[in-house]
């Protein structure tokens, strides 16, 4: 793994030769937040954040997505024939995703891309996307990555490690596709500072204060888990909204909706959210998560159970801390994952407040 | 309506009873004329499945 | 690489009114392009997407039979957007089907077992599928006793009645249809399911299966009705239902627990959803 | 924290003590600062887990509906008037809440706080107008009034409208305020420009549909926009759709929102959908002399008919 050194003064116009091979995204601040966008002409991305409003999955997994598309009219030879939409197949890079944002990539690899079936429209998305991280030297207090496998420099889903070391950013290229990038930026000054690198490493660590313990989660059986009784005075202040599902860069649900314009039809992939009771309604009236107990126990079981059976890959979370802060209502996953983790049969007993 | 930015001659409220004929001719040429000046709405209409923002 | 989102191109060949209340209808599909059927190669026991450009997509049961060849077939009740406009479609209009989804009912594992195959009212469709399989010449000596239990509420409310009446004459299944109330003309069981099942069903035992489809009232009082018979849960196979978006295990929604309906069912033994949260 | 809250405990205590309630709805301390969390207490001893500070911005009425249990709640001015239009439309039954009412002197707005400090925010401490925040390591003086939700610096219900049992002395209602100056503002717009700042407020909205559940009168089992037959609203995001459900929804609240400002406080990405919901506020105040929530003897405007109603928009 090759380390390179960028001088700060080379950054514009290294990004100004990737420009004409790639679309970029990057953080850019909009009044008081930041959210990623796709680069203007001339626009560079602003890397003085601490992590942007919004996760940055819908650049390859948009909230709204048309799919398919077909003909109505029935003068047309293959009218009422789908057909999928052919993606766009320009290389595109993401410069500054935080490292969380990143491996929940990875995550969400384990649901779109498995043995059995793929989804075309990620892996198409995937394979065209570079992603240049920012490793994070400003953890808030609502980050606990490294409670979950990850941590502020983590390499998982990137191309490309970028540190910022004061007049320079310490590039650690990850993959083949980091070194092509690099290469057109002609960001090609090797270094060795990698010590630099790892105090960095040790110091950024540091200053995550959060922590959650998830290694109790594998052995406590799903049905008890699941009838556990605090689940009611977790559940009583959820309003229901998708904020927590949509802000969240692992959540991957999906809706599948036909729109009509003029004569064409058209297939799309929304984001859905298992907070809606719509997500399970069934035709006949009848909802398996009628209430909003069984849909806020259905994600924390789902993020914090049943994917770690499922996948024996830790928790669906990286600790990002967006729903934490974003949450209407203050419910926190880092104390709900704690109280899962500790839940035990003699907790039932317990008198609930 | 209007406050959300829909032109004001775009809408149009009146009563007319069924007996009042003449009344009903003079609105509805009224409220064609003042739509046909604004030409076609160009808001409230969707052409194509949008909102992808990155494709 | 294969997009799990696209459909199969079909036109409707043909279309039956299933039942007296005409609330169910068989649809005969024709894949416009015929390889496509050697692509949508299934198992009795899967679904299917049927998938109506514009209008969206529904989750049905195949029950046409994997022996039986140049077409498949889906017996739907209109009940939601999708289900009544397809109710309203003509023979010869264009659509799409998507599948085979799910897993089936386990066939390695039944191979010579006895099957008692319970189902009531419009769940029989999968069911269907399995007995024109396992009654297909090459199949039938692969199986040992074959029983079925199936009521619905009248006589006109039975699904796939001539093949019904061409079962009963025949010696290697035991057909035990049964009605809720008398009805004039009606030579056969009287009587709910549960109960008909608990007289006429064979004994549960290591070598019997029992598949077990039906309206939630009677999963609830004939599951009491096999375990009395002696049938071990992990000998009990059902089939859920949830509601269902894209069929292979990615959009999330039908989830019970960490299992899938969609992919990792439908079908599951009563063994296996003990073991889930009963979200279905 | 604020002076209600010993009188808070004490009547939640004496409530669930007497059995006259099964369970008092209020907030206790959150996770993170300048929040808290609605809670439901059962005993009389945990009634020390109640908090009562300037962050308790959450619609408490919000809490109340499809519920079987007596229930004790907490209700600032606003609340209140929600309760009493929960009453007015059947979805609470009076005889089975006793409302603690609760003056406020406004509820603070987080965003407001933050972008004033160079650092997160550790902690806001409370005293009097004052608010003590520290961020960074560094501590702030900032008065309250200048931090106040939008909805809360224009408020001219402070005091709970409707109560069983009263936390602290009347408050003053502020009377020097323009209610409606960002609605005017828009008003004076052309018909273009208003489209396009309508466009430009809602462009950030990701449907996750907090305003709408933040709502204490968003109670209908199935919202339009999750109807299917007919589906009345495209479920993707296209500007469209986007503000059909913002505007549909307010007009669902006309002569119903009291600006109790849930909705901007609940929303992730911080639009301001107040300016929607209050324009009908106005026009009900203007035309029609009401204001949501206050009486529980008047039926609101838009199921009455009066000879007197304005009508001069019909031609």
């Amino acid at each position: 793994m090759k380390l390179v050194s960028i001088d700060k003064k080379d950054w514009e116009k290294g990004i100004e030769r990737l420009r004409p091979r790639y679309r970029l995204f990057g953080p850019i601040r909009e009044k008081t937040y930041h959210a990623f966008q796709r680069l203007d002409e001339g626009q560079l991305p602003d890397l003085a954040f601490a992590n942007t409003r919004l996760s940055p999955k819908d650049i390859v997994f948009p909230q709204s997505k048309a799919i398919l598309e077909c003909s109505l009219d029935e003068t047309k030879a293959d009218h009422h024939i789908m057909k999928s939409i052919a993606g766009d197949d320009t290389p595109q890079l993401v410069l500054g995703i935080r490292p969380c944002d990143a491996s929940a990539l990875t995550l969400l690899d384990l649901n779109f891309n498995t043995d059995e079936v793929k989804d075309p429209y990620w892996i198409q998305a995937r394979e065209k996307t570079t992603f240049f991280g920012l490793a994070c030297d400003t953890p808030q207090s609502t980050c606990f990555c490294t409670s979950v496998g990850g941590g502020p420099f983590d390499e998982k889903g990137l191309d490309v490690l970028l540190v910022d070391a004061d007049d320079r950013y310490l590039a650690k290229i990850l993959t083949e596709k980091g070194a092509a990038a690099m290469q057109a930026a002609g960001w090609q000054d090797e270094s060795d500072a990698n010590a630099l690198l790892e105090r960095r490493r040790g110091a950024a660590e540091e200053r995550i204060r959060s922590v959650v313990h998830t290694d109790r989660l594998k052995d406590i059986d799903i049905l008890r888990l699941h009838g556990a009784p605090f689940w009611e005075d977790i559940s009583f202040a959820c309003i229901n909204c998708g904020t927590c599902t949509y802000l969240c860069p692992t959540c991957w649900c999906f809706d599948i909706q036909d729109e009509v314009h003029q004569k064409t039809a058209c297939r799309m992939k929304n984001w859905d959210s298992c907070m809606y009771p719509l997500f399970t309604h069934h035709t006949s009236g009848h909802n398996p998560r009628g209430t909003k107990l069984q849909r806020l126990r259905q994600r924390f079981m789902h993020k914090l159970k049943y994917f770690v059976d499922k996948h024996d890959a830790g928790i669906m979370c990286v600790g990002c801390g967006r729903c934490v802060h974003s949450c209407p209502v203050n419910i926190d996953i880092r104390h709900i994952c704690n109280l899962m983790n500790q839940y035990s049969t003699e907790d039932a007993c317990e008198a609930q407040g | 309506m209007t406050h959300m930015g829909i032109e004001p001659d775009r809408m149009h409220f009146s009563w007319i009873s069924s007996a009042e004929a003449t009344k009903f001719v003079v609105v509805a040429k009224e409220v064609t004329e003042k739509v046909r000046a604004l030409g076609p709405n160009k808001h409230f209409i969707k052409t194509e499945a949008r909102g992808a923002q990155h494709v | 690489m294969q997009n799990p989102y696209l459909p199969y191109p079909v036109r409707i060949d043909d279309i039956r009114i299933a039942t007296e209340d005409k609330s169910l209808k068989t649809f005969k599909f024709v894949f416009l392009d015929p390889d496509d059927e050697d692509r949508f190669a299934f198992r009795a026991g899967q679904f299917a997407e049927l998938s109506i450009p514009g209008v969206g997509e529904i989750p049905i049961g195949i029950a046409s039979s994997p022996v039986e060849k140049g077409f498949v077939t889906f017996t739907v009740f209109r009940s939601g957007v999708v289900t009544t406009h397809l109710h309203n479609m003509k023979i010869g209009d264009i659509m799409g089907i998507r599948g085979p989804l799910g897993n089936s009912y386990p066939w390695d594992l039944l191979a010579g077992k006895n099957i008692l195959i319970v189902g009531g009212g419009f769940a029989f469709t999968t069911l269907r599928s399995s007995i024109v399989y396992m009654l297909d010449p090459a199949n039938r000596p692969k199986f040992g006793d074959i029983d079925v239990v199936y009521g619905a509420r009248t006589p006109g409310m039975l699904l796939y009645k001539d093949e019904l009446v061409a079962w009963e004459k025949r010696s290697d299944i035991n057909m035990h249809l049964t009605i809720d109330a008398p009805a004039e003309g009606w030579q056969y069981n009287v009587g709910f399911t549960p109960p008909i099942t608990e007289q006429k069903a064979p004994q549960g035992d290591e070598n019997t299966y029992a598949i077990v489809c039906g309206p939630p009232v009677m999963i609830k009082f004939t599951l009491p009705v096999l375990e009395k018979l002696g049938y071990a849960h992990d000998h009990i196979i059902m089939s859920l239902e949830n509601r269902m978006k894209c069929g292979f295990g990615m959009c999330g929604r039908c989830g019970i627990g960490k299992e899938l309906v969609c992919k990792d069912g439908p079908v599951f033994t009563l063994d296996q959803i003990n073991h889930t949260p009963r979200e279905y | 924290m604020s002076e209600h809250i010993d009188r808070i405990r004490d009547i939640a205590q004496r409530l669930l003590a007497e059995g006259r309630v099964d369970m008092i709805v209020g907030f206790r301390k959150g996770t993170l600062p300048m929040m808290n969390e609605p809670c439901f207490i059962k005993t009389p001893t945990a009634v020390d887990q109640l908090v009562w500070d300037s962050h308790c911005g959450i619609n408490l009425a919000n809490y109340l509906v499809d519920r079987s249990e007596t229930i004790g709640v907490i209700a600032k001015g606003c609340d209140s008037r929600n309760i009493v239009t929960h009453i007015i439309e059947n979805k609470v039954d009076r005889d089975k809440i006793v409302i603690i009412g609760v003056p406020c002197h406004g509820m603070v707005d987080k965003r407001k706080i933050q972008s004033l400090a160079d650092a997160e925010i550790e902690a806001v401490a409370e005293q009097k107008d004052q608010l003590v925040v520290t961020a960074g390591g560094n501590e702030m003086t900032v008065p309250k009034k200048d931090v106040l939700q939008e909805n809360c610096r224009v408020c001219i219900h402070r005091n709970p409208v409707i109560y069983d049992e009263l936390a602290g002395e009347r408050t003053e209602e502020q009377s020097d305020v323009d209610r409606y100056a960002d609605v005017h503002e828009i008003e004076a717009l052309s018909p273009d420009e208003k489209w396009h700042f309508f466009e430009d407020l809602l462009a950030p909205c990701i449907r996750c549909y907090a305003c709408r559940n933040a709502c204490p009168l968003c109670y209908c089992p199935t919202c339009f926009v999750d109807e299917s037959r007919p589906q009345w609203v495209g479920k993707g995001q296209d500007p469209t759709d986007v503000r059909t459900f913002h505007f549909l929804r307010a007009f669902h609240c006309a002569g119903r929102c009291t600006d109790c400002g849930a909705c901007e406080r609940a929303c992730p990405v911080g639009i301001n959908m107040r300016v929607f919901t209050k324009k009908l506020e106005k026009d009900c105040f203007e035309q029609y002399g009401w204001e949501a929530g206050l009486t529980l003897d008047e039926r609101p405007p838009l199921d009455t008919y009066r000879l007197e109603d304005p009508q001069d928009f019909i031609k």
